[in-house]
């Protein structure tokens, strides 16, 4: 497994071929990137703060739960932080299994927990020049992460 | 013990961290945000709303009845918002 | 929206990367990337026959439906036929959409109404010589496709 | 009207497609099936469980009581393996 914090950007491509390079027995990859959108054309950029060393650990600890939880082959997550501006990747997940089901399961599970416990925090930057409401976290990413809660 | 703080709570703390040494009888992360609200109004103003409030304790989550003894680090921020 | 149905290989990130260009309003998009397995070494490829013209039809039909159920910003499907090589890429799905819930289920409803709609049939070679079983339709797949019935 | 075959389906009838005048009491997807049937070994072979091949109109799936009134190409194969 591989997790990464950085600031530049990724590589989705080098990365989910990184997942089936070398072996014939994987029969799935999900690869889901999330985008810095323009909110309609008002966004001049994100800024994405973040908890420097607890945000690979518990992006990690999110990891080995969806290990735990599906036969995966691999699983990659990658989360960029500080200014994003909008059409931008901000973070990546890749997941290679035998089959499609428990790929595109654990890459779901994987972004609704990272949006819900990754220490990210994403302030905007607006077009107009006035900055920086925080993005509010939205009570739909709480019930997307508590759907896998047994 | 250090404490630290993300996106809107540092600003209104007006610091990313600080050392604290709270009294003994600041057991919990819930009486850690108590004390340190009755420390400045900038520590209330963060704290305003504190069931909003995350914590972690040596960068792992916790909730607000969680014991502080022996931590190292203690974060303080709003909800995530990363993804 | 794009289908497609070729025997080259596809790229994947291109794909991918077409949905995105020259636009800032997209905030997830999907890739699945269906392999061929080597079925713990004993495949030495499979053949994929198909449905000419049908195929693309049908392939349409689905991508059509996908996009009626959930607001995608865009959708590719490119599924190969003839003879293909463990480890090679058989079928790709990217979706495209504002939000992750959507490019989500768009992109597994579409995978689970491919395996069980469109006219594709996989023979197998095996490397001892003999060939070739045709693989047999599984149940799951129809479970996987009748959970998107109303 | 055109049949074709496709998989083992075709395999076993020992064509790809062929061009078939089946009587006019042949109305459905079925009706054709029972015809081909009688019509020799490879296909008694090819649909011996008429159940599970599936058919499709004019490049459209239909059920085996689909009307062939009016088909260009009927063709049958077994249950899709692609994806």
């Amino acid at each position: 497994m591989a997790v990464r914090v950085q600031s530049e950007p990724f590589d989705a491509a080098a990365e989910a071929r990184a997942l089936t390079a070398g072996r014939a027995d994987v029969g799935a990859v999900v690869t889901f990137v999330g985008l810095c959108r323009d909110e309609g054309g008002t966004l001049a950029a994100l800024e994405l703060e973040h908890y420097p060393g607890m945000a690979e650990e518990e992006i990690s600890r999110v990891v080995a739960e969806a290990q735990a939880r599906w036969p995966l082959m691999g699983a990659t997550a990658i989360h960029r932080y500080g200014k994003i501006a909008p059409g931008e990747d901000i973070v990546l997940v890749v997941t290679a299994s035998a089959h499609r089901a428990a790929a595109f399961a654990a890459a779901e599970f994987l972004m609704d927990y990272l949006k819900t416990r990754a220490p990210f925090w994403k302030k905007e930057h607006r077009k107009d020049g006035t900055s920086g409401d925080w993005v509010a976290a939205k009570d739909a990413d709480d019930a997307a992460a508590d759907r896998w809660k047994a | 013990m250090k404490a630290v703080y993300f996106a809107w709570v540092r600003e209104r703390v007006g610091a990313t961290d600080e050392d604290i040494a709270p009294p003994a009888e600041v057991r919990t992360v819930g009486d850690l945000i108590g004390w340190l609200v009755s420390r400045g109004e900038n520590y209330a103003y963060a704290f305003e709303n504190a069931k909003a409030i995350r914590a972690a304790i040596d960068r792992k989550h916790v909730k607000h009845d969680a014991l502080i003894a022996g931590a190292k680090e203690i974060a303080f921020f709003p909800p995530m918002t990363g993804g």
